[in-house]
């Protein structure tokens, strides 16, 4: 088995070796003038973002709005995870047979209090992650991520029952489920407006305070985030509270 | 976008990609997997993709690590090879 | 309204999803109403698509997602969808294979997954979202996306099920992984070479550039190629399927087996077709030879493998992997050469149609027989060949289905899988590949001899004395009638009249296919 | 990438497997992301802020007008690298943002799948308790058996 892995493995090493090898076809590293940089896709996202959506940040603005569609089905593929996860391990007996594994150390008080200290901190950023997202680096996912970590401390230092109580398994589906209601809710607005799915531009005619297509696309996008922030974060919750407790969602690491 | 940074920090990669897979402390691994995330991650922001390494440092080198490291925990330590 | 169905087929079964798994937490009642809804509202709009399909001038529909249409904008800066006549048919299909299976699933759910039905269904749609999505889709890297969501979403399910499940689940995983990483780096690839994710952006470059004989579009086929047969299952690169399906429960296996590796077929086709383009893949590479041979194995083996089994669901899964070989071979069938000597795509391409059809009709064979054979695993108590005895006493309904899905899968002639073959076949004649015909012949023969001992034994063996397993299961005599719920008869009865109705519109659909093609040969233009 | 994909073939542990897959697909990303890299000039794809001098409309007939003229920025590439108020951005001044919007999506993809994965790992554990790949699939075998 080993040796079988390692022939497959060299072969497709040589492989892409061989697709990379010669000079003239494969562009060299770091060039403007690869076929990739140089084709008229990648000029229009560099040249026209922020006329099309006043957003500075092109990475957020290609990703919600020029290829929304993907960042929809990226929010399904993380609810998919939740969902699954939940159903592959979730257990309802109470008690049983298996060994209920439980972290039988008081809270430490340096860390809780270090917590204390730091978690509304960490929740501040994740906010100004999300929000800030348009002109910085950052945005519904990494904001997402970032708040679902803080619950996620809350569990590490004392328990997860605690932090059960304040996030609650289904508060945290119920969350998932909105923020993928909200996505699609801004692509069907579009629709019921007669437009094309997920065209934000349209929604100016509803939006109170928004005159331009531009600034739709711009406060759309925005709400988007929000709702990829919403189910990331409850479900980087969710997979952490199964996995530490094999599904039992009690106690635990 | 300075090459001869991005080949050291590749060079680093290299060996603590293999250390992740040879080590037979499981727990280990995962950190040395943390490690090698953040790496990564490092190697990207120089490469001028700030986006994707916010994500990677968030996800591969936080919550990725968590959540291995709550698996580990719940199943067993050390592996045979 | 009717010019969003390309996207309304795809949003509503995805908001079912959500709201199944919402309100299932509180009224787990709500959730199979909630997706049979779904699944008919998605079949509804796949039928809608399909006519304004059918009756526009080019027989293709283009939808912009987020309005950048190609008009204003260069090609590509959205995501956009392409419907034409083959994918306008396997949409439907899809969504229907899903109802039917929907519908069949009332009894399993709630007895093999127990307290998680809501999840379940909520899964369940998500496949068939991320399934017609692959279909329907025009872009590279979306594709990618959603072969994750439905390959993540098979996971859960499958994994959902019995100990050894999660075991077939996991191995199924890392190949399913590994695959979907090498048609990612297949697209890199090409991205590098071409700067577009469009497919038919690509295509364009492609052709335009003269990018033909670039050694890294030649990685890039070969990755994607690798990547989209490990996803389909094809032969050297199968070993994950039977394990997979048959541990699977049985609602999963229901779904999964008649549509993943289809529409995986389908990509397939698409990426030959649309992406690379024929001029490439039968001209430029000439692999048409071998690819056609390992076909021939991989239907030998499937078939062989088959006979060897005791379980009907790992029977049925090697058949599968026999099947695959079929498609695969049936696509490859076209002699290099044909498009340089100015022969028309149309003309020559009897073994696509084949491949066109057996798509379509192998999804509801497969689809009659994993829903006769979930009956049949009810009644008998196990899944092994041998306690099928006396099955058609206790419930006629359901073996006459298995006989109706057993017949088109050998290729009898009313049913499906009769016209299907004779497209591949004559392809085969038509090339001049004879091995491809002899495989498909002698694979049609084992598929006889395996359903006709079944059959035999479900006539004529007696049922056996004491009943096993269940206990609790009250006996009749043995003239006794024990049929299944009508949940579970309705649609196997539906999906054995759909293989008969595919089989005597077998001239219209083969109709469609040619068209589809002639399309494909003039460049698909749009 | 090749580490990644031989710890994913060839190791027996199961969490060492997923160890592999997940550098195989890091190893996918930073190939996507190096394809993005504009080494002399480029900046990172964020443009710089602006205040309220800008207007979208200026920049429209700018961008109407330069799509004539592709290619032409050869020549003087990088000194455009911070363009100030109503300016066209240079496509060579900034790295190209479309593969790192596809890895974003490519990482999130990841993290599902090895958290899925992590899980089904968890429920293996519980049934055979064992996470060996080759006395795993004795006791499978023995399963098929018995």
């Amino acid at each position: 088995m080993k040796k079988l892995a390692g022939i497959v493995v060299f072969t497709v090493g040589l492989i892409l070796l061989y697709g990379v090898s010669s000079l003239d076809d494969f562009p060299s590293w770091g060039t403007p003038d690869s076929p990739a940089n140089k084709s008229p896709l990648s000029q229009y996202f560099i040249k026209n973002t922020i006329v099309d959506t006043e957003v500075p940040n092109m990475v957020t603005a290609v990703l919600a709005d020029y290829r929304g569609y993907d960042t929809m089905f990226e929010t399904v593929v993380i609810f998919v995870a939740g969902l699954g996860i939940f159903a592959v391990v979730r257990v309802f007996e109470h008690g049983g047979a298996s060994r209920v594994v439980t972290a039988d150390t008081k809270p430490d008080i340096i860390i809780t209090n270090t917590c204390r200290l730091l978690i509304p901190l960490i929740q501040l950023f994740a906010l100004y992650v999300l929000a800030h997202g348009h002109s910085s680096p950052g945005g519904g996912f990494q904001g997402g991520v970032i708040m679902g970590a803080s619950f996620i401390l809350v569990a590490l230092a004392w328990d997860l029952d605690i932090a059960l109580k304040r996030f609650s398994e289904k508060q945290a589906f119920i969350c998932s489920g909105i923020g993928i209601l909200i996505y699609a809710g801004f692509g069907l607005a579009s629709v019921f407006l007669g437009e094309e799915f997920l065209n934000y531009g349209i929604i100016h005619k509803i939006l109170p305070g928004v005159d331009s297509p531009e600034m739709a696309r711009y406060y759309a996008m925005l709400g988007v985030e929000i709702g990829v922030m919403f189910t990331v974060t409850s479900i980087m919750f969710l997979i952490y509270g199964l996995l530490a407790t094999r599904g039992k969602m009690t106690a635990g690491l | 976008m300075i090459f001869a940074f991005d080949f050291i920090i590749l060079l680093f990669l290299i060996p603590v990609a293999i250390v992740a897979l040879q080590l037979k402390d499981l727990l280990a691994a995962a950190m040395v997997f943390g490690i090698y995330s953040f790496l990564m991650c490092l190697l990207w922001a120089e490469m001028g993709a700030v986006d994707v390494a916010f994500t990677e440092a968030a996800v591969g080198a936080g919550v990725s690590a968590v959540f291995m490291i709550a698996t580990i925990f719940n199943t067993k330590r050390n592996s045979s090879d | 309204m009717v010019e969003h169905a390309p996207v309304l087929l795809m949003v509503v079964p995805l908001l079912a999803a959500v709201f199944c798994a919402l309100l299932g937490l509180r009224w787990k009642a709500l959730c199979l109403p909630l997706t049979i809804i779904g699944f008919i509202a998605a079949l509804y709009f796949s039928v809608i698509t399909f006519l304004q399909v059918s009756a526009s001038s080019d027989h293709q529909v283009i939808y912009f997602l987020g309005g950048w249409n190609a008009s204003e904008f260069p090609r590509g800066v959205g995501i956009e969808y392409r419907v034409d006549l083959l994918n306008g048919m396997l949409l439907i299909v899809i969504a229907a294979v899903a109802l039917l299976a929907a519908i069949f699933s009332k009894q399993f759910v709630s007895m093999e997954t127990p307290g998680k039905e809501p999840q379940y269904y909520a899964l369940f749609l998500l496949l068939a979202v991320g399934l017609m999505g692959m279909t329907i889709t025009a872009d590279a890297f979306n594709l990618y996306v959603l072969l994750e969501v439905s390959s993540l979403t098979s996971y859960a399910l499958i994994a959902m099920g019995s100990r050894r499940a999660s075991v077939a689940a996991f191995q199924y995983l890392i190949m399913g992984t590994i695959g979907a990483s090498f048609y990612l780096l297949g697209v890199g690839y090409l991205y590098i070479k071409t700067g577009s994710l469009n497919m038919q952006g690509i295509h364009d470059i492609l052709i335009g550039e003269g990018l033909l004989e670039s050694p890294a579009v030649y990685v890039a086929f070969l990755l994607i190629f690798v990547g989209v047969w490990i996803k389909l299952a094809f032969f050297p690169l199968s070993t994950w399927l039977p394990n997979a399906y048959s541990r699977a429960p049985t609602a999963t296996g229901c779904i999964i087996a008649p549509l993943m590796t289809k529409v995986s077929v389908y990509i397939m086709l698409r990426i030959m077709l649309t992406v690379f383009g024929p001029e490439y893949v039968y001209d430029e590479l000439s692999w048409s030879g071998p690819m056609v041979w390992i076909a021939v194995v991989a239907i030998i083996a499937g078939s062989i493998l088959a006979l060897g089994q005791k379980d009907l669901r790992r029977m049925l899964s090697y058949l599968i992997i026999a099947e695959v070989g079929y498609m695969v071979g049936g696509a490859w069938l076209l002699a290099p050469g044909g498009m340089a000597r100015g022969e028309s795509l149309y003309s020559t391409a009897t073994g696509l149609v084949g491949t066109g059809y057996h798509i379509i009709s192998d999804a509801a064979m497969t689809l009659c027989l994993f829903l006769a054979v979930g009956a049949m695993i009810v009644k008998a108590g196990s899944s092994r060949i041998e306690d099928m005895k006396g099955l058609f006493r206790k419930c006629p309904v359901t073996m006459a289905c298995f006989v109706v899905g057993a017949l088109a899968m050998i290729g009898v002639p009313p049913t499906c899988g009769f016209f299907s073959k004779w497209y591949l076949i004559s392809g085969a004649f038509e090339a001049g590949r004879w091995e491809f015909a002899a495989a498909l012949i002698i694979s049609s023969l084992v598929n006889a001899v395996l359903f006709f001992r079944i059959i035999e034994f479900a006539y004529f063996g007696k049922l056996p004395e004491v009943d096993d397993a269940h206990g609790h299961h009250q006996r009749h005599d043995e003239g006794g009638m024990e049929e299944n719920p009508p949940s579970m008869l309705v649609p196997l009865v539906l999906a054995s009249v759909a293989l008969i109705a595919i089989g005597l519109f077998n001239k219209e659909i083969a109709g469609y296919l040619s068209q589809f093609l002639n399309t494909v040969a003039m460049g698909g233009q749009g | 990438m090749m580490i990644g994909l031989w710890g994913m073939i060839s190791k027996n542990n199961l969490i060492k497997k997923l160890i592999g897959m997940s550098i195989f697909q890091t190893a996918i990303i930073l190939f996507y992301v190096s394809v993005a890299v504009k080494s002399e000039t480029a900046n990172i794809p964020i443009l710089p802020h602006h205040g309220h001098d800008y207007s979208p409309k200026i920049a429209l007939a700018h961008a109407v007008s330069d799509d004539h003229e592709n290619g032409g920025h050869d020549d003087h590439a990088g000194h455009q690298a911070h363009p100030v108020g109503p300016k066209i951005p240079d496509p060579d001044g900034y790295a190209n943002p479309l593969p790192h919007v596809l890895m974003l999506t490519a990482i999130v993809v990841g993290v599902a799948t090895l958290g899925l994965a992590l899980a089904i790992t968890q429920k293996i554990y519980r049934e055979y308790g064992t996470l060996e790949e080759d006395q795993l699939l004795e006791k499978v075998r023995a399963d098929d058996h018995g």
